[in-house]
């Protein structure tokens, strides 16, 4: 089992969510992040203080899939997360060594 | 805004002199008129207003999450402290009229005696002209407080809540009552008597408060990270609903201060209007022309400004001289709140002494000139011209800025002294909400 | 407030007896006053506002993210079923005065009669006295409203929608109807007829609600994991909010209820603010003293004990019974609202009982010794001792709450059995936006 | 709403022919009234507070987060516009009564002159029959700022900033004035003649706004993505405080627009209490028949839509037509937001045509109906019947819903040419409030 | 030394914490996370506007253990976590390469 | 590759990202949680009813390195997010199987 962990640009979500349904991931856990990168941020300015926001707002997606799976999801998410601007965000592969589904204590791949 | 006692007199002067008759048909009989404590009545809950939820959540917006609650609590509980205080003390010494006698400086030019300490001897069919005297007491408390708390948005972040109350009530004795008394005092009053002009409080408010803020702040130094850290709003959308509700109240501050229903009321809340209005597009294309993008802060904030500066002003100019005003303020206040401000490097958080002195202190000479009769504005009393109009204002408004300065220096000193101005920088990292208070703002 | 058909014998009494002169010149002509009416129709939009988005916000932001919005659609639609009820029958109910005659003690003594259903006979220019009858039916409509929405706060997180409408239509019917009548229905009201002061709703709004949510609260039990699992207030903002709009807006329910713009709706208002602001410095002071620090949450808590202790008072007693109830209200409230309301253990989840109920009992019988003239009181009618009125009072309040519960039980235990009370747990997990609504508060 | 010209005439008309007395006693002698000057003074605090905050925060918080700013923005700075252009030209165009001639078709029947420009001649003690002009003119200033602010609600989340400036500019000249002029210019006014009732805009405000945004979201074409892209409401609360702001707001709104403070004030307000609260009923009764859950927002919409369709008939119909007028556009106006959308396939986002445009045609056309005395109206005009009354009716709403298609369609037009009217792809999904404001509306 | 990620019911979470007290866990991090899975959303409508919402709120609880805890910690969180219906979550095991406690610079599991 | 994780004090993310730049880390995500651990929390009083907050705000900062910086992240984000007091947090170091850039499809260290 791997764990999938993919930072993406926020309107992208319902896409890659499509895109993951359709390589059969049935399973996954989304969460508001702020990148740091080459993507420039933006200035803001309140009152004349500007200053800079190099912080920007990303989704960072988590999904736990079997091994044979890893590289058709890789390649789903970077296909429907492109728009080839700067900032369109990584994919990160981890091993995972357990998973448990809390409701049926089934272990392994069964429980993803 | 007008002493009750010299009020109707006022009026008839200006009546007389120049022209300016739309007075309510009944303000001139003695009795008190239905009409004209309806206005007050709700001119008096407007300014509450104002001040809460208005002032509360305009200042609690641009504030860091961590620092809300310690905003909205100094401004809720300034309201409670200073309805007691003006109760018990500050309307007589605001308002007595006992002693004084025009022409003539003595101590009750400057200051109020004690006669009146706990409404002695007023009861609800008291008039003061032609409305209660409970209702101009009641009327006049909303000066009280909200003056006071605009002097909150300086020292936001990093004051301990003790300090704001030790600081706010001595400040209010001695500067607020003293300052008021010798403008809306009556006759014999110090500035009353020079022929000053203040309608709703240009220099009793607006002034005072920006200076007091302006020492305030260069007393206790700046926040912790100033200015290189980022420290945006951390709720631009109640931080525009406070400004909108300042705006709406200000109707009851500006037309309210008429102290009656009539011409004046709507000649001040329509100059009130065309002020804000003006002041917000300035300040508005300023930043659309050197920035690329205006933003709602920016025109939220010029809004403020005009309507600090017409306050003076709303009693005696016309749509003309609100044009005017409002460009300036809108421009001269931009000026100081940001290139100023980060020339002299002192943190005046929210910007009450670039806008609320900044603006007040405009409106309070730039009368002098728009409320001449060719601009549309009430003209001159008999022997007043423009330049003695405008050294008489200087004068006031330079003298009042001197005299809160120091004072407000003083007492900072010694509350300083005494509890303790600042927290500590524990306490400022881990935010007023939770140092002071024991509270979150925002929870799950 | 006062019947609309004894507002003008009841003041030429005051007038005659004690003095209380400050009447508006036009309210003893028998015609509509502008300036009565003008004020009036203020007060309505203020009492309206104080209910929405006012005590709406005030309880919304006191509530789990997940609840916010339910607690806003009780608030939000009992404005318009109550709107409606009142119309067709309520208004009727609580105020025909068919049938009643002064002294003598008949069905129409408790309730009133049908003859103004639909406002039949009305017109726009049906005189109440100094002001339309238009204007004296919409008015006590807010009143209609405000009182089971202020209920709303005993029962949220776990009551079923449905139930709160069917609860609360027949509680105002019940309840609040016939307790009004016997209170401000005119001469021949069975409490009005003993002399009973409840110049704006001490006993008719804030006992009849405060007993009601304490009986309600009972019935339904406990949220889910009270009192162990933390359920803090998801944005107190809001609260703080909605606390500033209940006392602005205070200023048009106490002050309208005098039903003209005079000095009598000036003193009104005073009292009110320096209730409001003393019970907010009492309930500070208490916080500061046992925990070391003051909460936002707890100074806007005091405000609105202050606000409803005065309620019933503001009619009667001058600054210093103000100071009184204030600071009692602020104590006492915040006693019942934490040590009490753990010993016995009832999940009244906002406060309604704590605040309102005892608040209102407060103010109904202090206002027997307040109301007295040494200390700036309007004084007692002819023949009227403090005792003899401090009676009267206890007697109203006590037979009122004792009624309310009764009543209050009764109907419950119907809901319970034709729609049932309580949510699943499974819906209270899930919140009731979600489960009720259909909706999420915040989304991104 | 009356035109100063024409209000004393009409109103002793009214008071002649259809017993419609309840005049407040002072709006006869000519003079100005300081009751009906307090009342205005306090309608126009409210109508300006129904803009900001309050449609600002009922449109902002139905839009996602990144676009809140760029709402808020829109109808703070068009308040700002507005003023200044009213102050200008606008009054003039909308309200001079010169060159018009009652029975005459000419110029003037469709446009007022210049003659009006910067306030040329008013001075505060100028009346407009019982009030001073001043507060006439700044009275209808705030229908002049909300009517185009309405209109915000159809194109937000995807329009340029600069491109709403010139719209609104040309189309408040071009659509709001003539048609306010024709309305209630006085007599000679184009409609006026025909005997066309809109009491507060039921056609001057509501079918202009609404038929505008419908042309408006269609020109701009639908937000990226919709309808299959889900763009819930960020801040659900903040709309239902905006909603009760409107609701409350509106009493100042059509009880300010009898122009004095009288039983037809009263029986304004009570009107707009009973449509509110009905429509907010059926509205919810719909969802929660149809979907099993009544929603917040469903509520609040309905609120809206009784309020916008009341608006033209408060000044003549009674409690009934209030009831009818109230469920029927709480069903109408549900309908045409969601059935006849969807399957129009328009992104009026916000439903401004479904809920103003909708709502006030019922309205206008239904009072036709509903104003005869046996429904408790004010009945007909001597030689009108209720048909005839229901085809002038229909033909200036009509007649105003055409010109106001093509005269908007025609500037749409121009200011794309001019400064294009739509945002860029990248612009619309990173967020207006970024890219057009610089800022962000919430920050840790 | 393992990473314990679960995604647990957010109305849980108190006891999840008591339970992993219990095991003698004593550091955690907690985010609010929305779920994608199995379980089944509901509808929102807004002014006729029907649609899914998919993401649930889910709550995720990460803690780094060492090896011979993660047996007892994961049975404390499935048996805390459990109500028996769909949605309850799932429990990850990741391995851990180092840990460092920033305050004292111990490394390893000392650190956790 | 590694993945950084560390959790710090919010008030010290100015610092650390500054710090990390210097070692020359280009990307990062940062995201909102809440720590429980040896920190004791506070007390919150609502109306009488006294409850003990344990979660305590933290920063949690995610950053994909190639395996030569890891010791120099750790040193920088240790030395800048150090107070010295109790509550600074940890770093954890997991090992990363692969990383991808989904603007450019750019697969392992060239990616991050
Ligand atoms: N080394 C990294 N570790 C973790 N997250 C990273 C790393 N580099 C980039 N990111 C995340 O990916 C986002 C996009 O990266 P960026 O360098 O701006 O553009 P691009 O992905 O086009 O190269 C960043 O905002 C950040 O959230
Ligand atoms: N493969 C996965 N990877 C990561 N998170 C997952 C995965 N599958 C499920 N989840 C998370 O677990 C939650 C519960 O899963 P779900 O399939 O709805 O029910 P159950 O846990 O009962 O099987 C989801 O909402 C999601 O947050
Ligand atoms: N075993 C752990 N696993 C994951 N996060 C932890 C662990 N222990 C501590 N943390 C995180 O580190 C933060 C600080 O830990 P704490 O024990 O309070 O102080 P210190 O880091 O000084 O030892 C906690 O609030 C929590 O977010």
């Amino acid at each position: 089992m791997k764990k999938i962990e993919a930072i993406i640009k926020p309107f992208k979500l319902e896409e890659v969510r499509d895109a993951l349904s359709e390589v059969g991931v049935v399973g996954m856990s989304v969460s508001e992040v702020k990148g740091f990168g080459r993507q420039k941020g933006h200035t803001e300015i309140y009152r004349g203080s500007e200053y800079t926001v190099d912080f920007l707002p990303k989704i960072k997606i988590e999904t736990v899939v079997s091994d044979d799976k890893v590289d058709a999801v890789i390649e789903a998410i970077a296909s429907a997360a492109k728009t080839g601007k700067i900032g369109d965000g990584k994919i990160f592969v981890l091993p995972v060594g357990n998973a448990i589904r809390i409701r049926t204590d089934e272990k392994g791949e069964e429980a993803i | 805004m007008m002493n009750s006692d010299n009020n109707g007199r006022f009026k008839r002067f200006l009546a007389a002199i120049i022209g300016f008759g739309a007075i309510s048909v009944f303000a001139q009989d003695g009795g008190i008129s239905a009409g004209d404590t309806a206005w007050i009545l709700v001119a008096t809950a407007l300014v509450l207003f104002m001040n809460i939820p208005g002032l509360a959540l305009f200042y609690g917006g641009l504030v860091r999450k961590k620092n809300v609650l310690s905003v909205l609590m100094q401004c809720f509980v300034l309201t409670a402290v200073m309805t007691v205080l003006w109760t018990v003390v500050g309307y007589s010494l605001a308002f007595s009229g006992t002693g004084m006698s025009e022409g003539e400086v003595n101590l009750r030019s400057f200051v109020g005696g004690l006669d009146l300490m706990m409404l002695k001897g007023v009861t609800p069919d008291t008039p003061a002209d032609n409305i209660p005297k409970l209702l101009h007491f009641v009327f006049q408390m909303t000066f009280f407080i909200i003056t006071p708390a605009l002097m909150v948005g300086a020292f936001v972040d990093r004051i301990k809540f003790s300090a704001v109350l030790w600081f706010t009530i001595l400040w209010n004795l001695l500067v607020y009552a003293p300052v008021c008394h010798m403008v809306w005092g009556g006759a014999g009053g110090y500035f009353a008597d020079m022929g000053v002009q203040d309608f709703a409080g240009g220099i009793v408010v607006h002034i005072t408060a920006g200076v007091g803020a302006l020492v305030a702040c260069i007393v206790l130094g700046p926040r912790n990270g100033y200015p290189k850290k980022p420290m945006p709003p951390h709720n631009l959308p109640m931080t525009v609903m406070g400004a909108a509700m300042l705006w709406v109240g200000w109707f009851g501050f500006n037309g309210g201060s008429q102290l009656a229903a009539d011409g004046g009321a709507a000649s001040a809340i329509v100059v009130t209007q065309i002020s804000a209005a003006t002041a917000t597009l300035a300040w508005m294309f300023i930043e659309w022309a050197k920035f690329g993008k205006p933003s709602m802060l920016g025109a939220a904030t010029g809004s403020i400004a005009g309507l600090a500066a017409i306050t003076p002003a709303s009693g005696t100019v016309g749509p003309i001289g609100a044009l005017v005003i409002g460009a300036m303020s809108g421009t001269i206040c931009w000026w100081a709140s940001t290139v100023l401000k980060q020339k002299l490097k002192y943190d005046d958080s929210l910007d009450v002494f670039g806008v609320h002195g900044v603006g007040g202190f405009i409106g309070t000479v730039m009368l002098a000139f728009l409320m001449s009769e060719e601009l549309g504005g009430v003209g001159y009393g008999e022997g007043v011209t423009v330049r003695s109009q405008f050294g008489v204002q200087l004068f006031a408004a330079v003298a009042t800025a001197v005299y809160t300065a120091i004072v407000s220096f003083i007492i900072l000193k010694i509350v300083c002294a005494v509890v303790g101005l600042r927290v500590s920088e524990a306490e400022e990292n881990e935010g007023l909400d939770l140092a002071y208070h024991g509270e979150e703002a925002y929870n799950d």
